[in-house]
């Protein structure tokens, strides 16, 4: 059975008979099987095999490596005839940028870049705002008016997760405590690949008296989830990117609240299907409230009891009533 | 590869050889330390600093690092320098990946020292019978374990239900003691705040309090090689092939065979570390996640005079700071502040009695600095929190190194046939 | 004469990679006997014991102890068989103490704990070695280490002992109790073997000497028949260079003055204790005393290696009390050190190359901050030339070099760019005969010129022969000095381990 | 002697080829028992590169070389400089920030530019050599730990200088006057040689000239191979530790800036990290010798650079080559090292030989009796 993430069968792109798109897909570290948003992309591509009739190539960086090793992962894809081409990663951005000059007749698209071309599509999202709804729920659940926070490491990549679930907390009462950890000062291993660090970190906010821990630390929150599974009923953590109830064991899931999703492979489906029919453009393409590009999600029914609740601060992000900060 | 201080000895200051050897015993050095800490806590407030969450994860901070140092003292006490520690723990890891996996966290243990010494095999190959320095085969083993436990982790875990490329499913640790009793009884003395009776409860409560039987292992492999290398005539061969191969030689011991032992479990050992990672820190394995813990294994070790007590001493430093910018941040380390000015202060006492003016200034200032420091802030940001594993430890062998020994022979190349 | 013989070697070989060290060895030790063996540098003495001793396997010829024949693979089984050895060079770990390193290799005897620290007080005792099995071996005297050495072959019960140049490093007064207890235990029924370069010792003590030549045996003579001078006659075939002082050439001019120096230790006692002395050009001032006793403190004092805690160093009128070492080597101040291994030469460079340590800021090896190629090839011939180095090429590494060339090589290097003070420590250790008299020769050569010469040696003869002034060193402190013409080594001895001062 | 040379020649090659051989065949194991396709490996391995492979390699070993370098003046010395890798990132940080402030006009501020990263570099070193000399601590613990110090600072002046775009974080970006464009090396190529890839020949030759013509060079080798020796001929070598620890940081200090004003612009979040450890790998494998770093280089990167079509061509894990990485430095040195006992043993009988011909006079057995 397959749920490992979207997309764990080996063979997602040995199937090359397909008549429609040739995905070209250049994954950042960790590849398709790290349960974030490489496997969303994954997932799009997938969607994309069966429903454009696509065919696909993959190739995943490795740790440390060279600036040019990206563009050449970029041109060895566009060489072998793949397109478009679909990085994942803003560390991509500008490889794309020299990459995509040289190929002007293939389509590219950078998932969270920010690379400029006639050929080039950037596929953005709003986390803050997903972070701010799960922020919400957490204000509502938390029965010890005490939350947490996990980040892999400061900066602009998770910022956005921090201040939006902050203010999405405050929003509901601002008197609600909100404790902030990080793993790491860089995005390194030690931010996102670090579920030890995470299990201290989650240990150390429940211990302070936090009910509800939000992470946005990639790999790293299996240690949250394994801390929280240890923790009597009430207890809860908060997921991210991907629904992360649908990939936890059951003692995980009963404590898993929601999760703050940004749905890269909706994006990257998105993407090869406007290729197909010739209507890719260039610059962004912002996957926000609006187009439910990003959102939280309500497996596990922990959340029905306030999912009215919910909707209507996501009605008021949606008509823009209210915003979701970005900076902490 | 390492130069030998010998010839570096700040002019004038007096060589390891002719200190009086007076050796304190670990038990007065923790209680001091106990009654510092404690001190602080009182002083600031800042219960952290050594709450039973605090304890225990500096526990669980320091056995990796305490295994890789312990394996580094195998090593080296037999003469080998065993920079590959790092490679030997990560060789662990994927090891407790793959028969934590499917054969359970045991297996996984098994596996892992298995697989590290499979790494040290290599290691005892190239320095005791080809004569490789010691260093070039240590990096050489660290290259080829990221690479191998990389490309493993890719064959065997990718298409697994919860693992991948760069990652294996979640993994089972072995069994945690919790002995509700007394662990609650401890908490609740804790939380009075009482001076010592407080801090020595929280401790108790962290080794009573869900902790692991590899945290017990450790303990064991640590107290029975001390005993075994220092109590026996197997470790007395082991170690006099560390002070003088050529002597033991003379003797009749087969040093090439005490070296391969020592090496060999060096590496199990050093596995077992990384098993530790995988199986009990982070219950899952991940390419990179050893973290660069064998090399601060390896500082512990030289940190603790290449002492079973020393290297426990040193990992515990190195584990507490870590553990405690993690999860008490910036108010608990800037208690600490005032903890190190207070320490200095007492060194550069000693230092003056000693009738080392210099280093007894140095340290002054520098403590003064700390104390300054501590009255004019009220936390430490958290990026510096981050460094204080590592300043601590730049900080404490700078007052502690000249005092260190290595065994006479470590790293040199040694040659069969050489007595006489 | 019907006593069994306790070793039995015959038509013994050993090559190692282009040298014979052994061939067509026979040698007869009768049990309960004292048996010498001597011969030049590099005779193939050690390397026959090595043999007895399971170190070395022989490429060819037999081993029979105690009349059976055996097949040593390594000291395990010598020391099965009752062999046991004390080698020229100690074999003690540093680190360990004296209990440690007696059990070594033989836990099985005693075990590791009081059991053996018993054994070892009882055998200290008996043979008065005064040996406590706590002590770490690092804080030991040579003396002392010697006795660790024959307790370690005690303690496993060796019967028959080898003992590679044991009074080598011992002054007389030691060697005296050596011998006493090398004829206590012979007269318990051991068999001693022992090697020596010093004929009159082996003359008193043995019952039997072997003499070795070029790696053979080329005679078995008993005491009593044959004379010391004789008996080098065997070894070398020629006479035996002797040093000797010719007419005193002795200037007026002081070139070192050493004023109270005082050197701190780390204990209790200073390492150099008010030590004061004065060498004239054209003068060579010998340093007696045992070995610890602050000579290699005192010499890296002069070289400014180690800073003197009080007191003044001065060169010629220069006071050059903090000056650098190498400025003190600018200044002309040229250095043999007693371990040339780990302080004379670079030993995977070339020859040419080891020409420019020490002379790194001083032509011909340098220009300016180059170094100058052909200027230091050139010179390095030149030593080689002029000081019989034996070498294939000045390209050759000095490792290659045997030690008595490497030792010639650093002579000639230290005697380059005309130094005016020279520091010589133990300028002949280790070398042989041919290499020693040169040695002396070029030593003599450079006072007569007026160059002054600080001389530490552990032969007695060698520094009543060459010094015109003896000063004796004990523990850090000048305690006596001596006239080379009327002292005897007898004397140097007594003053050398405070006898005198007792008396 | 001319044949004896030519021996030694082949002797000295010997080793390295044999070592890849050995290298490459253990790696086919590796795959085989994996069951990854070997023939796939080597044909992805051994396909010629396209010319814009070849300048990646190029550009990638320019800057490996740079890493190789700076290791290879510590091990000469007997230190194991492990903190080139913080000592560059901290160097590199510098620069890219002075550099984009564009106080000075284009060349001239590169070259300050670099300058001060090579002052950075040194003066980042330099705390692990004077801690070693005034208190004794290893250089290979200090170095450690300044490398992780050295992460947490720059990752926190970043922040406080750094300005985002999108999802990156990276200080501003140079002055477009203040790049170093590239070399148009193969017309066939896209990209281009990295202008400041130069440094890493100017830093090898001067290497190979400050170790073996200078006079430092030789107290440097001196020291590294005996310090006790060092400290009787007069060399001062706590000073010597110190000094060039800080060369070896100032070396260090080069290996980001062709990246840097030839690539990135800018420093930020993504800056190739690592490069410090890959050259002390690099360095080893050379020998410590300006020559034998070159070709470690080349070769590390060579095999990096085919490495990333193994995916793609062959469904092998790129992973595989960091083994082959390995394996080729311990092979070189195992082989090195029977090389040199079989060297020695020449050496010595040669000697002996010299003795047989030339007789010893004094030492003439025969002469009187
Ligand atoms: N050099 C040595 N010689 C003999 N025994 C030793 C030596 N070093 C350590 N030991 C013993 O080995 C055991 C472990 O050593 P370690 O130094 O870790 O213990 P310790 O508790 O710190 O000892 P101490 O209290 O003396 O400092 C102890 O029993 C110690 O006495
Ligand atoms: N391990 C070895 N490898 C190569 N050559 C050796 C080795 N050991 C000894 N030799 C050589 O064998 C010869 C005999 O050496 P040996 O040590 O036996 O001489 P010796 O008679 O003991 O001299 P000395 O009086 O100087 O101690 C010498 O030429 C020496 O260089
Ligand atoms: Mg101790
Ligand atoms: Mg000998």
């Amino acid at each position: 059975e397959d749920t490992g993430g979207a997309a764990t069968s080996d063979e997602l792109c040995a199937d090359k008979s397909g008549a429609g798109p040739k995905i070209g897909l250049a994954y950042d570290i960790g590849g398709r099987g790290d349960h974030s948003f490489n496997d969303l992309a994954a997932a799009g591509v997938k969607k994309s095999l069966d429903e454009l009739d696509a065919t696909c190539e993959e190739s995943e960086a490795s740790a440390q490596e060279p600036d040019s090793a990206k563009e050449e992962r970029l041109r060895t894809l566009a060489e072998a005839g793949f397109n478009p081409i679909v990085a994942v990663g803003f560390v991509y951005t500008e490889e794309v940028n020299k990459v995509a000059k040289e190929y002007p007749d293939k389509k590219f698209a950078v998932v969270d870049g920010f690379a400029e071309g006639p050929n080039i599509t950037n596929l953005v999202f709003s986390v803050e705002q997903g972070s701010f709804l799960v922020g919400v729920a957490a204000g509502l659940k938390t029965k010890a008016k005490h939350v947490g926070f996990i980040g892999g490491a400061r900066g602009p990549i998770i910022d956005p997760f921090a201040a939006g679930y902050k203010a999405g907390v405050a929003a509901v009462d601002p008197s609600i405590k909100v404790d902030m950890k990080w793993l790491s000062d860089k995005g390194d291993d030690k931010a996102f690949a670090n579920p030890s660090g995470a299990k201290t970190a989650a240990t150390a906010l429940y211990d302070a008296g936090a009910d509800i821990v939000f992470h946005a630390s990639g790999l790293s929150g299996g240690g949250l989830f394994d801390v929280v599974s240890t923790k009597p009923d009430g207890i809860w953590a908060i997921g991210v990117d991907s629904d992360q109830y649908q990939t936890a064991t059951p003692e995980q899931q009963k404590h898993i609240l929601t999760s703050s999703l940004k749905k890269v492979d909706v994006a990257v489906f998105d993407f090869a299907k406007a290729f197909k029919d010739g209507t890719t453009k260039p610059g962004y393409d912002l996957y926000d409230i609006k187009r439910d590009g990003v959102g939280y999600a309500t497996s596990g029914g922990f959340l029905d009891d306030v999912t009215s609740k919910i909707d209507e601060y996501k009605a008021k992000l949606v008509s823009g009533d209210l915003k979701a900060p970005s900076k902490l | 590869m390492t130069m030998a201080p010998e010839e570096l000895r700040p002019a004038g200051a007096p060589s390891a050889a002719l200190v009086p050897r007076r050796r304190i015993s670990i038990w007065v050095w923790l209680l001091v330390g106990l009654v510092l800490i404690s001190a602080v806590r009182v002083l600031t407030g800042a219960n952290e600093v050594d709450s039973a969450g605090t304890m225990r994860e500096t526990v669980n901070a320091s056995v990796p690092i305490a295994l890789a140092a312990l394996a580094g003292l195998w090593s080296e006490r037999a003469g080998v320098v065993n920079i590959g520690l790092e490679g030997m723990m990560i060789l662990g890891t994927i090891g407790a990946g793959y028969f934590g996996y499917w054969y359970g966290p045991w297996a996984g243990i098994v596996g892992a020292m298995v697989f590290g010494m499979i790494g040290a095999a290599l290691h005892a190959l190239a320095t005791v019978y080809f004569g490789v320095d010691h260093i070039v085969s240590g990096v050489a083993i660290n290259i080829i374990a990221l690479g191998a436990a990389a490309f493993l982790a890719d064959t065997w875990f990718s298409g697994l239900r919860g693992g991948g490329p760069t990652q294996s499913p979640p993994l089972d640790a072995p069994l945690s003691i919790t002995l509700p009793g007394i662990s609650d009884a401890m908490i609740t003395l804790q939380d009075k705040h009482w001076f010592i009776i407080s801090d020595l409860a929280s401790l108790v409560a962290a080794v009573t309090t869900e902790l692991s039987s590899m945290t017990v292992l450790a303990v064991i492999l640590i107290v029975g090689s001390a005993l075994l290398l220092w109590r026996t005539g197997f470790g007395l061969r082991l170690r006099s092939c560390g002070e003088s191969p050529v002597a033991a030689e003379s003797l009749g011991v087969n040093v090439y065979r005490y070296k391969v032992i020592a090496v060999l479990t060096s590496g199990a050992i050093a596995g077992a570390g990384g098993a530790f990672i995988a199986l009990v820190s982070s219950g899952i394995y991940q390419n990179g996640q050893t973290g660069g813990r064998g090399y601060i294994g390896l500082a512990a070790m030289i940190f603790g005079n290449w002492r079973p007590g020393g290297l426990v001493m040193g990992s515990v430093l190195f584990g507490y700071t870590d553990a405690l910018q993690l999860r008490a941040g910036g108010e608990a380390v800037h208690a600490l502040l005032i903890l190190v000015a207070i320490i200095l202060l007492g060194v550069a006492i000693l230092q003056f009695r000693r009738g080392l003016k210099i280093a007894a200034t140095t340290s002054l200032v520098i403590g003064v600095g700390f104390a300054v420091w501590f009255f004019t802030t009220d936390t430490v940001p958290a990026d510096f929190t981050r460094m204080t594993p590592y300043v601590t430890t730049l900080l404490v062998l700078g007052l502690a190194a000249q005092r260190l020994r290595m065994p006479a022979a470590d790293g040199l190349r040694y040659r069969r046939g050489q007595a006489g | 004469m019907t006593q069994t013989m306790a070793v039995r070697l015959r038509g013994i070989g050993k090559s190692f990679p282009g040298v014979v060290a052994n061939h067509d060895v026979d040698i007869e030790v009768r049990s309960g006997t004292v048996h010498a063996l001597v011969g030049e540098n590099g005779a193939g003495k050690s390397t026959l014991m090595k043999i007895l001793y399971g170190v070395q396997k022989p490429d060819e010829g037999t081993i029979e102890i105690a009349g059976d024949q055996v097949v040593l693979h390594s000291p395990a089984d010598a020391i099965q068989h009752g062999v046991g050895m004390v080698f020229q060079h100690f074999m003690l770990a540093d680190n360990l103490t004296v209990l440690e390193n007696v059990v070594l290799g033989g836990e099985k005897l005693y075990g590791i704990g009081d059991k053996a620290r018993a054994k070892i007080k009882e055998l200290s005792d008996s043979y008065g070695f005064g040996l406590s099995p706590d002590d770490m071996v690092e804080d030991l005297g040579v003396g002392q280490r010697q006795r660790i050495e024959i307790l370690k072959v005690l303690y496993r019960g060796a019967k028959i002992i080898i003992l590679d140049e044991p009074t080598a490093v011992l002054v007389p007064q030691e060697v005296e109790s050596l011998f006493g207890n090398l004829r206590e235990l012979k007269a318990q029924g051991y068999t001693l073997l022992f090697i020596s370069h010093k004929l009159d010792e082996v003359l008193a003590v043995a019952d039997g000497v072997t003499v070795m030549r070029r790696g053979t045996t080329v005679a078995a003579v008993q005491p009593k028949d044959v004379t010391a001078r004789q008996l080098a006659e065997l070894m070398v075939g020629s006479e035996l260079p002797s040093p000797s002082t010719e007419d005193s050439t002795v200037t007026d001019d002081v070139e070192l003055s050493v004023e109270n120096v005082t050197l701190a230790g780390a204990g209790e006692r200073n390492l150099l204790d008010d030590v004061s002395l004065r060498i004239h050009r054209g003068e060579v001032l010998g340093i007696a005393g045992v070995e610890g006793n602050g000579q290699t403190e005192l010499v890296e004092l002069v070289m400014g290696i180690r800073p003197a805690t009080s007191g003044r160093v001065l060169l010629g009128t220069e006071d050059i009390t903090t000056w650098s070492t190498a400025a003190r080597r600018n200044a002309g101040i040229g250095y043999i050190p007693e371990d040339r291994h780990r302080h004379g030469l670079l030993l995977d460079f070339p020859l040419w190359e080891n020409r420019i340590l020490g002379h790194q800021d001083r032509p011909p090896t340098v220009r300016g901050p180059w170094i100058n190629k052909s200027g230091a090839r050139k010179d390095s011939q030149r030593i080689v030339d002029q000081f019989d180095v034996r070498t294939p090429s000045i390209e050759t590494t000095a490792r290659a070099l045997s030690g008595g060339n490497q030792q010639k090589f650093i002579v000639g290097r230290e005697m380059s760019g005309d130094p005016v003070l020279l520091i010589a420590s133990h300028p002949t250790r280790g070398v042989d005969v041919g290499a020693q008299a040169a040695i002396w020769d070029h030593i003599r050569d450079a006072r007569r010129l007026g160059l002054a010469v600080l001389l530490i040696s552990a032969d007695l003869d060698e520094l009543i022969g060459l010094s015109d002034q003896i000063q004796v060193i004990l523990r850090g402190r000048l305690v006596g000095e001596f006239d080379p013409d009327t002292v005897t080594p007898e004397q140097l001895g007594s003053a050398m381990t405070g006898a005198g001062e007792e008396e | 002697m001319g044949k004896l040379d030519l021996r030694r020649i082949a002797l000295a090659l010997a080793a390295p080829v044999l070592a890849i051989v050995v290298a490459l065949v253990i790696t086919c194991l590796i795959l085989l028992a994996a069951g990854s396709s070997v023939s796939g490996f080597l044909s992805t391995i051994f396909s010629v590169p396209a010319e814009r492979n070849v300048i990646n390699i190029l550009n990638n070993a320019s800057i490996l070389y740079l890493s190789g370098l700076a290791a290879a003046i510590g091990f000469r010395m007997n230190l194991f400089n492990i903190g080139v890798e913080g000592q560059y990132q901290m160097a590199v940080f510098t620069a890219a920030v002075f550099a984009a402030q564009g106080w000075l006009p284009g060349p001239i501020n590169v070259i300050v530019s670099i300058i001060l990263a090579m002052l950075v570099g040194a003066i980042w070193a330099s705390i692990a050599g004077v801690l070693k000399v005034t208190r004794g601590v290893s250089e290979v613990i200090s170095t450690i730990m300044l490398n992780a110090i050295a992460v947490s600072l720059t990752a926190y002046m970043l922040r406080k200088v750094g300005v985002s775009t999108g999802s990156n974080l990276a200080t501003e970006e140079i002055p477009r006057d203040s790049w170093v464009g590239g070399i148009k090396l193969l017309s066939g190529a896209p990209n281009e040689l990295l202008g400041l890839s130069l440094l890493a020949v100017l830093g090898g030759i001067g290497y190979a000239i400050l170790l073996n013509r200078s006079k430092f060079g030789f107290a440097l080798r001196a020291t590294g191979t005996s310090a006790s020796a060092a400290v009787a001929s007069g060399i001062d070598v706590r000073r010597m530790v110190v000094v060039s620890l800080m060369i070896s940081g100032a070396v260090a200090g080069l290996i980001g800036l062709p990246l840097l004003f030839g690539n990135s612009h800018s420093y930020g979040t993504t800056f190739q990290a690592g490069i410090g450890f890959a050259g002390i790998a690099v360095a080893l494998l050379g020998r410590n010798n300006p020559i034998g770093i070159a070709f470690g280089a080349l070769l590390f990167s060579y095999l990096t650079e085919q490495s990333n079509l193994l995916e793609i061509n062959a469904q092998v894990s790129p992973d595989i080559v960091a083994i082959s990485q390995g394996v080729i430095v311990l092979a070189v040195v195992i082989a090195y090292e029977v090389v040199r006992r079989y060297r020695n043993a020449l050496e010595q009988r040669q000697v002996a030989a010299e003795l047989s011909t030339s007789a010893p006079s004094e030492a003439t057995p025969e002469a009187t009796r």
